[in-house]
């Protein structure tokens, strides 16, 4: 029991026995892992252990990410979506967790994290359709855009309400350890996020128990309009780890070799039942925090010049040319293929009817509607057929 | 047949469900070893271990959630919430997060999980060993209220509770825990959620009523007898599914409703079954529907006599519903 | 007079309050420097500085928190909560405490403050920037419950609420944050809480609404007129208090009322509405109670015109009510 | 900005780059501050900064509390009152942190610090009618025994929902430092409120707003039936402070003067606008959680007895015998004071008419009753008159 190495433990008598560290500390005590630099060296003495062609489809996927962010913000604002929310800048905390992890691992996704979904199978028709709420939504038009489920690979159904996904995480690892699966969630959730409640929850609980669950703390600097700097006065966020007896570790969110090789250490330690990891990725939030945000409002905008030459994908692309697996050309042509890829989801996409059935209202909120929602259906049914301006949207604005 | 009060019949249920299902885990606060601290989990983790019978940290949103995880996941988690008074730190969890997963995953992500809550007042336990908060659940859909009134209604609807398919809640009437007894069936039986028991026909008055005030309820219609009055009573054992048939059914054929409950008046069920009925029985009502329930006030200590909804009030109600 | 829309009004009622009164402090998510994702905060943190208008860390249980303490220690709190949706973190901090304290206390320990949440649906913002739940607040006595539909209401009420002895949620119908201008007075003005407004008299039917419903209801009531259907508009304003004799009175003379709102029905607030009009109007009734409500379901995206009870759904709750 | 330093942050490219800290790491690195050991001697070359007097004055505190947990404990034996829990063993907790404060400071307690209360004035007659709920119950009966408030000592309404008093004397502190108070409040809470999610944001808050706060950790070994080990696997509640970038402490909650002496220190640093701090007062839990708790069920015997030496009342009366300012006539002479101004206070206190007037169930509700009070007000007392059972708690039981 922790009292009796309590009781043993030394005792001083001066005053101030609490270290008071000095700034830096912590920033020392958990450096920044990184693996390759920002002219795509490795560095030190690092080697890469990811092989070329397992890199080039990395690099793909983090093209594909972007382009596809860049694309939806441009169909917000063409008023064909009602709203966006991507990972633009992040991507290599995306691809590079996921790609580190076990096709069994579950995900539990923040609302960033649509290409985790994509490396999963997650065809990027339907997850357009998801975008337009429309009759191909695999969520039935339910969600705001950007909220996708992925069952056949493990992608969680994401919600709004931040950092709840921190403990359902848990519990999934919770339940995987004791039907004996080998089988590692990953949880992500942002920097404001680790200021909510199941945050610390969930943290404490994977402790607690030595679960096998990894924490990936998207560290991009911002929560909308405040900076880290308001959600908490910790150096690191990895040190975060120390209050829960639980290993944390501080990464370069913009290198995906090491958000991949930190990944797979922590997924590595967690099944071989040392428990969990806390993994910050320090990276930065390129644009608004979504569609409905103008940073401008709050962030000047030479605090993001430094980033951008930050660039993962960049990054990634100096590596792969300077390994001589890519060239401008090939580079050209993959950029070329994703484009097509988008352009020919979206065509199919949006030809979906534009509404789910209206049954699909009163579905699903049980296993089996009750008589409440049986009649409620019936009811609204009788509403549209007696008036058209029920399921019109526009009858009634202002 | 034996004789069980409630919390032995609860504590049969979970053995039973944690024999059969390996799918099965038990969680909530002091639930191990100590077997809860009203005893409804004595003895299982000393048959079951410490893997699937768990102590967990003192947080309720983090056993709510863990919990929610672990039926994402495909086991039947059964998550204790050590009064129902604690259960607004996993509020959010429970309304925002397990209550809608089915629906907004479009199907892909049920979250099949039972909470169990020892709830309501007459154990002098003032204002947060006391509280009543089903309403709050039953204005949210996606999840199921089941509450029992005795030993074998609570050993039936647990087990059904545990291997529904949707969320359930599971409130049980810590006032009559001991108090309950009766015979219960060894072995498993289900009690399908959604059908009320008519533990009294009658003609006159349809009496409403669920857990620790079924048991009030029951001595009011006893007395009303007495008094040349006919009581139809209902124990709804399940709030959420609703058996509004048999509501509607007996109050078409009495005319008269009263309901029952300790928790406030405002937005308790009982408003809701009084819409329901008016909206339903209109032509055949003859009255207003009652309602007596727990005063709009926070749960007292000393005065929990006079606060909570017992016989004479009903009985006083029943008269003046009748009269009307 | 300056005309403004409902973010304006709040906008201007918490300028004037945080001048008039050192006491007043605002904190919540992104309220500082940006002024709110809505912008009702615009300006103030420019205005009064930094440590009376608060970016406060993601956690809405450490706003209410936070804000009770202020509230115990003397202080005007006015919390934002960035939705409605996202209080439930905070559920337990009002429900159980701030609700309480004063009782709790023997009245030693008020804790008067007032929290700000954008509501309501109706901005295509799915399961979790839609919800209306105000029901949850209202069965929990302690609190004060007060929605305004427009401008000059949203105004006048805020003011009462940031000066009010006891804790009060007041709920913004973000649909209409925008859409509803109108004129609004210059400096201080108060309405006071617990009054309902006839916004349109009438005789045949009682029209109960608040919030963007009201919007929804009074064109019901114009598309009713023009089938010599006359209606009876009341606007509630605030929930909690309620002004029931303005309600009696109003159905006693109609003897038909149509509740309007969007949350889910069962538990809903139109569920007690429908109680409390049925106990003390019984005999004038004409027809039962209508509600038009949200369904119960989780609140969709796509579908949210079919799942928002607006004008057509009303309207034709008001015939079949007056065909009765 | 935050982000600025991490760029600069030192750059490691080998694996397992977060520091694997050793077994015991922490408990060096908060070591248990200690003044006065076992016996009642000083510590290393520590000083006595509190007076003779006001040791004294403590002591008898002290005394007084354990006292009465003692005499309240056979009360509820006797079913004289419904419950009752104290602070048995953890006496300089309680007594040794208020003595460090201003009486200005506000008191959130949890719900073991009636001390705190007594401290500040509370009558002990008072306390009691609480815990018999009756008419001299200035909470008018409607909370459970020791859920006392005393406004005019500044000891906050106690309520049962644990830690979440921690976010509200973060509120206070913030309100004290918005109107220039010279106030800086201490929320009391256990280490099993570690786990609780105000717990979390309460700290946050305060480090992020740097406010001037005390956070007392009675870490008493148990919540209810399980171990700190069950709440949490890091070594000491007191690390937990580094997650927030806060001082912590560790501290031997048995040796009031240590309390004091941090506790001051503590006080001291807030009101310097130096922040908050996160005091863990490592102590022991002597009995059952409460009288509805039996620890046999649980906790072995064996367990206890070493923190038998510890008692921190024993250690007071050595050193105060060690300095001459008691002896064994003295220290007899100060348990009979406490007795029988326990035993006056409680016969006053059973003298109160044991309900308070049935219209106070309706009032405080609101400021004003509303009309829902008013009328179940007459409500309730129609049906009183009509039968006299319905304020008889015993006519329907079974
Ligand atoms: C419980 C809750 N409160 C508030 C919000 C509104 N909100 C949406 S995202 C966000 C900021 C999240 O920041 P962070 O966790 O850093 O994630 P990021 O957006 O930077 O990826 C806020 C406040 C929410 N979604 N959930
Ligand atoms: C939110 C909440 N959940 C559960 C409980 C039931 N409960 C009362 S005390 C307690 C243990 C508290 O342990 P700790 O914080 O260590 O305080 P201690 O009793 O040891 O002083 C529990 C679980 C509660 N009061 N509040
Ligand atoms: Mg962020
Ligand atoms: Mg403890």
């Amino acid at each position: 029991m922790k009292r009796e190495r309590a009781a043993k433990a030394p005792v001083r008598a001066d005053h101030g026995t609490a270290r008071e560290w000095a700034a830096g500390r912590f920033l020392e005590e958990f450096p920044l892992y990184r693996v390759v630099d920002e002219e795509g060296r490795l560095v030190g003495g690092a080697q890469l252990e990811l092989p070329g062609s397992e890199l080039l489809g990395l690099y793909r996927w983090m093209l594909l990410g972007r382009s596809l962010d860049e694309r939806m913000i441009t169909l917000q604002r063409q008023g064909r979506i009602g709203f966006y929310i991507g990972a633009i800048g992040e991507e290599a905390t995306v691809f590079g967790t996921v790609a580190a992890l076990e096709p069994q691992d579950w995900i539990f996704p923040s609302y960033r994290e649509h290409g985790a979904a994509f490396m999963r199978g997650l065809p990027l028709v339907t997850f357009m359709a998801n975008l337009f709420g429309n009759a191909g939504d695999l969520v039935k038009g339910r969600q705001m855009p950007c909220h996708e489920s992925w069952a056949p690979g493990h992608f969680v159904s994401i919600s709004s309400p931040v950092a709840t996904q921190v403990t359902q995480a848990v519990g999934a690892a919770w339940a995987a350890r004791i039907q004996g699966d080998d089988m590692v969630p990953i949880a992500f959730f942002g920097d404001g996020s680790t200021s909510a409640h199941d945050f610390h929850t969930g943290l404490n609980f994977a402790a607690v128990m030595k679960l096998p669950v990894v924490f990936a703390c998207r560290n991009n600097g911002w929560a909308i309009s405040t900076p880290s700097a308001s959600q908490t006065v910790s150096e690191t966020m990895a040190q975060k780890a120390i209050g829960y007896g639980m290993r944390g570790e501080r990464v370069d969110g913009n290198d995906l070799i090491a958000v991949w090789a930190a990944t797979r250490r922590a997924r590595q330690r967690a099944a071989a039942g040392q428990g969990p990891t806390l993994l910050e990725l320090v990276t930065y939030r390129m644009e608004g925090h979504s569609t409905s945000d103008d940073p401008r409002a709050y962030r000047p905008a030479e605090v993001v010049e430094p980033w951008k030459r930050k660039d993962p994908i960049k990054r990634v692309q100096k590596l792969l040319e300077a390994r001589g697996l890519l060239d401008e050309a090939g580079d050209a042509v993959l950029r070329e293929e994703v484009r097509l890829e988008i352009q020919a989801a979206l065509r199919e996409a949006e030809a979906f009817p534009p509404k789910p059935p209206v049954e699909s209202l009163f579905e699903d909120v049980y296993a089996e509607p009750g008589w409440a929602q049986r009649e409620q259906l019936a009811e609204l049914r009788r509403a549209m057929d007696a008036d058209p301006r029920v399921a019109n949207p526009r009858h009634v604005e202002g | 047949m034996p004789v069980m009060n409630v919390i032995q019949a609860v504590n049969d249920a979970l053995r039973l469900e944690l024999r059969r299902d390996q799918r099965v885990v038990v969680l909530g606060e002091d639930v191990g070893a100590f077997g809860g601290v009203f005893r409804a989990t004595a003895g299982l983790q000393q048959e079951f271990g410490a893997a699937r019978v768990v102590d967990t940290p003192l947080a309720e949103g983090g056993i709510i959630g863990a919990a929610a995880g672990m039926a994402l996941y495909g086991l039947r988690p059964v998550a204790e919430i050590q009064f129902a008074d604690f259960i607004f730190p996993a509020f959010d969890q429970i309304v925002n997060e397990v209550a809608k997963f089915r629906y907004r995953s479009g199907g892909q992500y049920p979250c099949p999980l039972t909470i169990r809550a020892p709830y309501g007042g007459g154990i002098k336990g003032g204002h947060y060993h006391s509280q009543s908060p089903e309403a709050l659940f039953l204005h949210t859909p996606g999840l199921k209220v089941v509450v029992p009134s005795g030993p074998y209604d609570a050993k039936g609807l647990l087990l059904s509770a545990i291997r529904d398919p949707d969320p359930v809640l599971f409130f049980e009437p810590k006032r009559v825990y001991r108090a309950a007894k009766g015979e219960v069936p060894e072995g498993e039986y289900l009690i399908p959620l959604g059908q009320a028991a008519v533990t009294r026909p009658g003609t006159q008055v349809t009496l409403i009523a669920w857990g620790a005030m079924w048991h009030e309820a029951d001595q009011a219609a006893r007395e009303a007898e007495a008094e040349g009055i006919d009581c139809e009573l209902l124990d709804l054992r399940s709030l959420q599914p609703l058996d509004i048939e048999t509501i509607t059914a007996s109050v078409r054929k009495t005319g008269r409703a009263v309901v029952v409950h300790e928790a406030p008046r405002t937005c308790g069920f009982g408003a809701e079954l009084a819409a329901l009925i008016q909206e339903r029985c209109f032509l055949s009502l003859e009255a207003p529907v009652a309602r007596v329930t727990g005063f709009d006030t926070p749960f007292p200590y000393t005065l929990e006599s006079e606060y909570l909804p017992r016989a004479p009030r009903i009985l006083q109600a029943i008269r003046a519903t009748v009269t009307y």
